[in-house]
């Protein structure tokens, strides 16, 4: 019953392994360009990702519970254009209510993809491409036709992205806010353990009177959520809403979550994964210019090494488990 | 077996949803209902045009219906042409459907103007994805007598009859060369940040750019220092803006000529207070913020063209097209409404054009007037 | 209930007729019908001549349906399809106008295909931990990436000797060469599907794919067949898109993969795997072009379109299971 | 106040199609533990799940302390203090092992789970039990017997007053056995009443004071343990008498067929060498985990030896997946029926013909009518209890499964067959039924391996006897020297070396 030695608990843990993969990508960065590893480049890293990485906490909920959602950056879409046409004809000002009405937005897109999830049964997938159609149509109606809002017609909403906060930028702070707070409620809630079990074994949360659907509900809805929070961020960080914003990004978020450990068949990933995986995948997409990769040969570089993250992570996995076994007793 | 009638009910309940569903959405297109069959329709096209040629003289462009395709739904800077577009069709008694493609491809275009050829269009005026793609398709509308015209992003010569240009390419090209000259105070290195690499007027300008500099030496002291794409995406945009920053320090211009990366970097610029400054072709509105001198400002000056002009100016064009006024012949003139007259002039890809102007610049002074108009 | 010794195990299966009209299938040409019916009174240019003039375009896209039914039958994904195609109908264009010619061009277009589908089967087959939605993600990136490197700062080729893409897209009377090809296919599929010993071991991966294992099949085998062929299948499309645009460009074959697995996915083939069979995936593939062609010939917004199929996905999917859980809820109380 | 605990009136439920408890009873006292026998089918999972609140039933009436209740949901029941620990367990892999001990109820402070004192308790109740793994462990790499003792811990940590054991020895080893009942009967002591769900006799003789026995839906009598014998149980629960359990046939024994030379494969199993001849059944027995399994699925190619060889009729083999071995002669009828085994949404005729369809395909189509026929006649050969062969593999019991999944075997040319537990969770009735395939397999001059955890089918059904530990051969045993003593002893060798240190 003796606990394992502290340097077996870190070469056994993914989280760790991940880490050094990110301070590894760190260093060969910073090796070709001094100008990387510096605070403010650092900041904008975040800030350049911030609506990656929070939506990569709610793809992580949705993924535990062996789903995926790939509607999400329409929802954000959605919200995003939603308050940028409210600020533009001057429905509502500020920077508070439009992240609630954001916010409410995408809770309620993502409590329907939930419904439909939950009580038609309809496999995440399909259900998700479907409403990724209907989500985005809806933010192209809601544009009248294509409109932007631009940064003038914004007002002073997107000022918190560029207004500092003890040293840190508002952007940064709202990330770190909801990965506090999402490693709290994954750790030390009974809902966030509800999630894990759900993920793990659906019939035996059943037996042990855990309501599956409600949970896979609310997974779902806290994607929307978080969703709506990427569309007001989005139009924050780039003072601008298009109805067009981020088409494609779910697949980016997937990447970073899947890149973070976080299995596709559910039960398994942690907040730290996501915020790992998100941070890799970041540093990847940013390093790519700095180190003299031409624009063209970009995308090439960010698969292949996508690729390679998951194939060494599985590598090492596999490695790891074959020492586990030989240390057994015979 | 029940559920299985239960649910084949459900999908004819579910057509039925549908036809409502579509009758509402398509009350934005306003076609003629007229009632014949494929072959009647064919022959009273080919007459409509013999028509048309007759009353060339009355010069009157009533009852003609030309669609308008665009590269994409939800593009802000199409939708003020196109809006000027609607209008002076209108006017002049003319019908005017608007076709967005699902996506930016060119695929999607390509079904669009299928869609479009099985109609009984006069005319097809089109913002091309992609230089060559469209060719089969728009000269299959040619040989069904449909007139084909376009403008913004002009589809190669032999798939039109003829391009509006917003403003020559040479001349958009030299006035960006020369704002980064201005900028720079003649010497520095500049980087051009464009949207993707397949976009076919970011390329024309930007190989002009490259001629221009090449050819004159005023500009030896520019260097340009690297073409990076932000793919129209604000995320990979400000990235790119970043990237260039990080990689040349004594950068001193960015020229980025389109809308999504101009504002985008314009916005990473301003923020970080960088002493790197920024050009290109943006729109007023979305520029509003970042225009100003001294160096609380990313953008000192930028450029566009006249947005409504360019609009009224294809609609006048395409209305002659379908009348037989013109042909889109080199030398061919036409009058432009209150625009004035234009002279069909030969384009640098071999095919002819209508050049609107000169590119307009945006300076601190007069960008909020124009950010109300687009 | 007999077979109390167990001599008596009944091995007569019942009418196939009466089963064929109750299946989704058959609902799916009720609906065919209606949709048909709707749209001729919606567009009024919407008629048989009309449809298969415009039909050719969206045809491509079935080939991969036919590929991907095969994969979603498995239970699994490919949604680096839309990349293989545009790296195929690149790479074809380039090597037509060095003046290479047609059948080779088209058998080129054909390899460059099967050799992404390979590197694909390779990959998700030594690596069987790996989920095939991340795989053929970043492939998805790649593919389309090296297309872009070999494109150029310039992103798009046009052919310049059309005359082999021409022929191809050439017409028997008003049927398109492509329509005839694409049900040719569809049935020799749909037979490999339906009634091969090949796919009934798809059907035995995709519903429990250790007991098929176990059971002797070779399930690598398997999979590293299909994404191949999926790949070849991509290099088919290409080739006809090619006919359609006598070019290729960057974004040549975007979110193929999402309208092939929507095709896949109305036509009954769900993406749980170990159900569907091609001829429903071939009947809602035409009714969605239908749909399309319909609502497009009278100009409704593309986005209203694709809303409308968003709706129709969820709807088929989704209602079924809703009348049957209400149905037991009803029973319970 | 009534002397029961627990005790059950009438109770009907119905499932589309089936009543699965027909106007049963059953009367629970306290502190008693109680065993609830039947064939599979008979519906004892039906009725705990009703005592637990996962099924409702249509009719009939529960009273816990004499009380009438109505449970709504498996909440109510665990508030009442009624705990299960189902044939499966159903824990959660990916979690720690307090985690699953505390699932539904975690200890928790101002909203915060405390996990350092859930870690702690559940360390507390896991020594009680004796257990040798720790709270922070992830369930999932536990083994079926430690898995077993957590949903125990976990009844446990309700402090619930009654315990529903449904087969809990099904998956454990004897010695794994031994423990549990010592667990009960410490429980016992603590005055928990406990119903004991299980079809090995030697459970209830050691546990159970009264046994309750269903049949076909229906209760059909609850008898006291002391004075009832094996023949009386077997005619309650099957309705007729079983003559001969292990008709064990006289073949005679032919040339060598499978030999496997030190075979080992890290972390699994080391040097395993044993032969195997025509007619001939090997039982391979040991402790669950001591490598049997993975000894076979070695050698069928579903996993890889990293050292040894295996000889078909003395030819080297080198097989790579489970179609090589069955293309030589090889056939493993896995463990788990549903996961490794059938289809179960699937006809019978399919599954039977899945490993098969290759051999009467024509051009490589299927040729329905064949197999139509074939897969008719290999269900009938192995007399299977089915009406059609449509009818998906579910909707059969167990032991007609594990026919179907023998049948499977049989209809192409196999000299070797591997039998990976074949009577788990089966009744009685069909018990017999499948040893007497088994001596007909034998007959016909299939070589046979027998893996089995329970000692008196390997003593009734073997030749030679294999015992493994620790992924060892720990002996080799011909049919007349075996005891289940010396071989008990040669499956703790290691174990029994462990445990002293």
């Amino acid at each position: 019953m003796e606990k394992k030695s502290l340097w077996k608990r870190i070469t056994g843990s993914r989280e760790a392994l991940l880490a050094l993969i990110l301070i590894l990508l760190f260093i060969i960065v910073t090796g070709f360009n001094s100008s990387f590893l510096t605070p403010s480049s650092l900041q904008q890293l975040i800030k350049n990702n911030a609506v990656t990485m929070v939506m990569a906490l709610g793809m992580l909920c949705v993924m535990l519970v062996g789903g995926i959602d790939i509607s999400i950056m329409s929802t954000l879409a959605l919200s995003g254009m939603a308050i940028g046409m409210l600020l533009k004809y001057d429905y509502i000002s500020g920077t508070i209510v439009p992240f609630i009405i954001a916010i409410a937005i995408g809770i309620v897109c993502g409590f329907l993809v939930g419904l439909v999830i939950s009580r038609a049964d309809v496999p995440p997938i399909i259900a998700t491409m479907g409403f990724m159609y209907i989500y985005r149509a809806m933010g192209y109606l809601i544009s009248n036709g294509g409109e932007w809002a631009s940064a003038s017609a914004l007002g002073s909403f997107s000022d918190f992205a560029t207004t500092k906060f003890l040293g840190l930028n508002c952007v940064i702070w709202i990330v770190i806010v909801c990965y506090v707070f999402f490693y709290w409620f994954m750790k030390w809630t009974r809902t966030g353990r509800k999630i894990y079990a759900v993920g793990s074994n659906p019939e035996a949360a059943d037996v042990s009177g855990i309501n599956v659907k409600n949970i896979k509900l609310l997974v779902f809805t806290i994607m929307g959520l978080l969703s709506g929070l990427g569309g007001a961020l989005q139009v924050g960080i780039y003072a601008s809403a298009m109805p067009n914003m981020q088409k494609g990004g779910e697949m980016d978020v997937i990447a970073a979550c899947v890149i973070g450990g976080v299995s596709m068949s559910g039960g398994r990933g942690t907040v730290i994964g996501a915020l790992l995986g998100s941070l890799i995948l970041a540093t990847i997409v940013k390093a790519l210019p700095l180190v003299g990769i031409g624009s063209l040969a970009q995308n090439t570089f960010k698969g292949v090494l996508i690729l390679v993250v998951v194939v060494v992570n599985i590598i090492l996995q596999r490695i790891s488990d074959r020492n586990a076994l030989k240390g057994r007793e015979m | 077996m029940k559920r299985k009638v239960i649910s084949a009910l459900l999908c004819v309940a579910m057509a039925t949803t549908l036809l409502a569903g579509c009758g509402s959405s398509s009350s934005t297109s306003t076609s003629t209902e007229a009632e014949e069959t494929e072959e009647t329709e064919e022959a009273e096209e080919a007459e409509e045009t013999e028509e048309a040629e007759e009353t060339e003289a009355t010069g009157s462009y009533a009852g003609q219906k030309i669609a308008l395709v665009g590269k994409s739904a939800g593009n802000a800077f199409f939708e003020i042409a196109a809006a000027t577009f609607v209008s002076t069709v209108e006017a002049e008694g003319g019908t005017v459907d608007l076709a967005y493609p699902e996506e930016a491809t060119a695929d999607a275009q390509i079904k669009v103007i299928d869609n479009l050829i099985s109609q009984d269009y006069d005319a097809i005026c089109l913002s091309a994805n992609d230089t060559n793609a469209l060719q089969a398709k728009l000269e299959e509308a040619m040989d069904a007598g449909i007139a084909v015209s376009s403008f913004d992003s002009a589809p190669n010569a032999e798939s039109r009859q003829v391009f509006v240009n917003q403003a020559g390419t040479t001349a958009v090209a030299q006035a960006l060369v020369d704002a980064v000259y201005d900028i720079t105070d003649g010497a520095g290195q500049w980087a051009i940040l464009s949207a993707t690499s397949q976009a076919s007027n970011q390329n024309a300008w930007i190989e002009a750019m490259e001629e221009i500099i090449a050819n004159d030496d005023t500009y030896a002291d520019l260097e340009l220092v690297e073409i990076a794409y932000g793919d129209d995406e604000a995320q990979k945009s400000t990235d790119q803006t970043e990237a260039l920053l990080q990689n040349y320090p004594d950068l001193e211009v960015i020229c980025a000529p389109t809308t999504v990366g101009i504002a985008a970097a314009a916005k990473y610029l301003q923020d970080n207070g960088s002493s790197c400054k920024l050009t290109g072709l943006g729109l007023p509105s979305e520029m509003e913020a970042y225009t100003g001198d001294g160096d609380d400002y990313s953008c000192p000056y930028f450029y566009l063209w006249d947005m409504e002009g360019l609009g009224s100016l294809s609609a006048y064009a395409t209305m002659a097209l379908v009348n037989g006024e013109i042909t889109g012949a080199l030398g061919e003139t036409f009058t432009a409404g209150d625009l004035g007259e234009f002279t069909i002039t030969e384009a640098d890809d071999g095919g002819t054009e209508i050049v609107l102007g000169l590119p307009l610049e945006f300076t601190p002074e007069n960008v909020s007037e124009y950010a109300e108009l687009y | 209930m007999a077979g109390k010794s167990g001599r008596s195990i009944n091995n007569v299966p019942e009418n196939p007729v009466k089963k064929m009209i109750f299946s989704w299938e058959g609902i799916l040409v009720l609906l065919l019908i209606a949709i048909n019916i709707f749209c001729s009174i919606f567009s009024e240019f919407y008629n048989l001549s009309s449809l298969l003039r415009q039909m050719p375009v969206y045809l491509a896209e079935v080939f991969l349906m036919l590929g991907m039914a095969f994969i979603l039958v498995m239970g699994e994904i490919d949604i680096s399809v839309g990349s293989i195609v545009c790296l195929s109908a690149t790479l074809a264009c380039l090597v037509s106008n060095a003046g290479v010619p047609f059948p080779a061009v088209f058998l080129i277009a054909l390899l460059v295909g099967t050799c992404c589908g390979i590197v694909n089967a390779l990959i998700l087959t030594n690596f069987q931990e790996l989920p095939p939605m991340i795989v053929t993600l970043s492939t998805q990136i790649i593919f389309r990436g090296i297309a872009e490197i070999v494109l150029g700062s310039g992103g798009s080729v046009s052919v310049t000797n059309t005359d082999g893409f021409r022929a191809i897209a050439g017409k028997v009377g008003q049927v398109p060469y492509i329509l005839f090809l694409v049900l040719i296919l569809a049935v020799i599929f749909a037979v490999i599907l339906g009634k091969s010993t090949f796919g009934r071991s798809v059907y035995a991966i995709g519903t429990n794919r250790l007991t098929a294992y176990y059971s002797g099949i070779n399930v690598q085998r398997v999979r590293f067949i299909i994404y191949t062929v999926m790949g070849t299948l991509c290099g088919l499309c290409a080739m006809f898109l090619i006919s359609n645009s006598y070019g290729a460009n960057t974004t040549t074959g975007e979110n193929f993969e999402m309208d092939a697995i929507a095709m896949a996915v109305f036509g009954g083939i769900m993406s749980t795997g170990g159900k569907g069979n091609i001829a429903g995936g071939v009947i809602s593939a035409i009714i969605i072009v239908c749909l399309r062609v319909g609502l497009g010939q009278r100009n409704v917004n593309a986005q209203v379109i694709l809303l409308i199929i968003g709706l129709l996905l969820i709807c088929t999917v989704g209602l079924p299971n809703l009348i049957k859980n209400a149905r037991q809820s009803l029973k319970k109380s | 106040m009534s002397e029961y605990i627990l005790e059950l009136k009438g109770i009907t439920k119905i499932f589309p199609g089936v009543k699965a408890l027909n106007n049963v009873q059953f009367q629970l006292l306290p502190g008693e533990v109680h065993a609830l026998m039947g064939e599979n089918g008979a519906g004892k999972s039906t009725f705990i799940k009703v005592i637990t609140g996962v099924h409702k039933a249509e009719e009939g009436e529960m009273f816990l302390d004499g009380q009438k209740v109505d449970f709504k949901g498996p909440k109510d029941a665990q508030e009442a203090g009624i705990a299960a620990v189902y044939q499966h367990p159903t824990s959660y892999p990916h979690l720690t092992v307090a985690e699953n001990i505390f699932m539904g109820h975690e200890i928790v402070k101002n909203h915060m789970i405390q996990w350092n004192a859930m870690y702690a308790e559940a360390n507390k109740l896991l020594e009680n039990l004796d257990a040798d793994f720790d709270a922070r462990a992830e369930m999932g790499t536990l083994s079926v017997a430690q898995q077993q003792m957590v949903e125990i811990a976990k009844a446990m940590s309700t402090n619930a007053r009654i315990i529903i054991l449904d087969e809990p020895t099904a998956s454990l080893t004897r010695s794994e056995s031994e423990k549990l009942y010592r667990l009960v009967d410490h429980l016992k002591e603590d005055g928990v009443s406990i119903i004991f769900i299980s079809h090995r006799f030697e459970d209830m003789y050691r546990l159970a004071s009264r046994v309750t026995v269903f049949r076909d839906s229906q209760y059909i009598g609850t008898y006291p343990v002391d004075g009832i014998t094996n023949e009386d149980l077997i005619k309650a629960m099957v309705g007729r008498e079983i003559t001969t359990m292990y008709p064990k046939p006289e073949v005679e024994i032919g040339r060598e067929m499978l030999r496997v030379e030190h075979l080992s494969r890290a972390g699994y199993f080391k040097d395993v060498s044993f032969s195997v001849r025509a007619g001939e059944i090997l039982g391979m027995t040991g402790l669950v985990g001591a490598g049997r399994t993975e000894v076979v699925e070695a050698v069928c190619g579903i996993t890889h030896a990293e050292e040894g060889k295996v000889y078909l009729e003395d030819e080297e083999l080198h097989i790579r997946k489970p179609a090589d071995a069955m293309q030589k002669g090889i056939i493993l009828l896995p463990e788990d029926r549903q996961k490794e085994g059938l289809i179960m949404s699937w006809g019978l005729g399919r599954n039977v013909t899945l490993p098969t369809m290759g051999k009467y395909a024509k051009h490589g189509l299927n040729d329905n009518k064949k197999e139509r026929e074939i897969s008719r006649d290999l269900l009938e050969s192995v007399d299977t209890k089915a009406v059609d062969i449509f009818q998906p593999a579910s909707s059969l019991s167990g032991g007609n499964q594990q026919k179907v999944v023998v049948a499977k075997a049989l209809g192409q040319e196999m000299k070797v067959v591997i039998m990976d537990e074949p009577t788990k969770g089966v009744d009685v009735g069909a018990k017999a039924e499948m040893y007497a395939i088994m001596g007909e397999l034998a007959k016909q001059g299939y070589a046979i391996i027998l893996i089995s955890s329970e000692m008196p089918e390997i003593l009734g059904m073997a030749n030679r006897i294999v015992v493994m530990c620790n992924g060892r051969k720990t002996g080799e045993l011909m049919r007349d020297e075996a005891t289940q003593e010396i071989i008990l002893d040669l499956s703790m060798e290691k174990a029994g070396r462990k445990g002293a240190d």
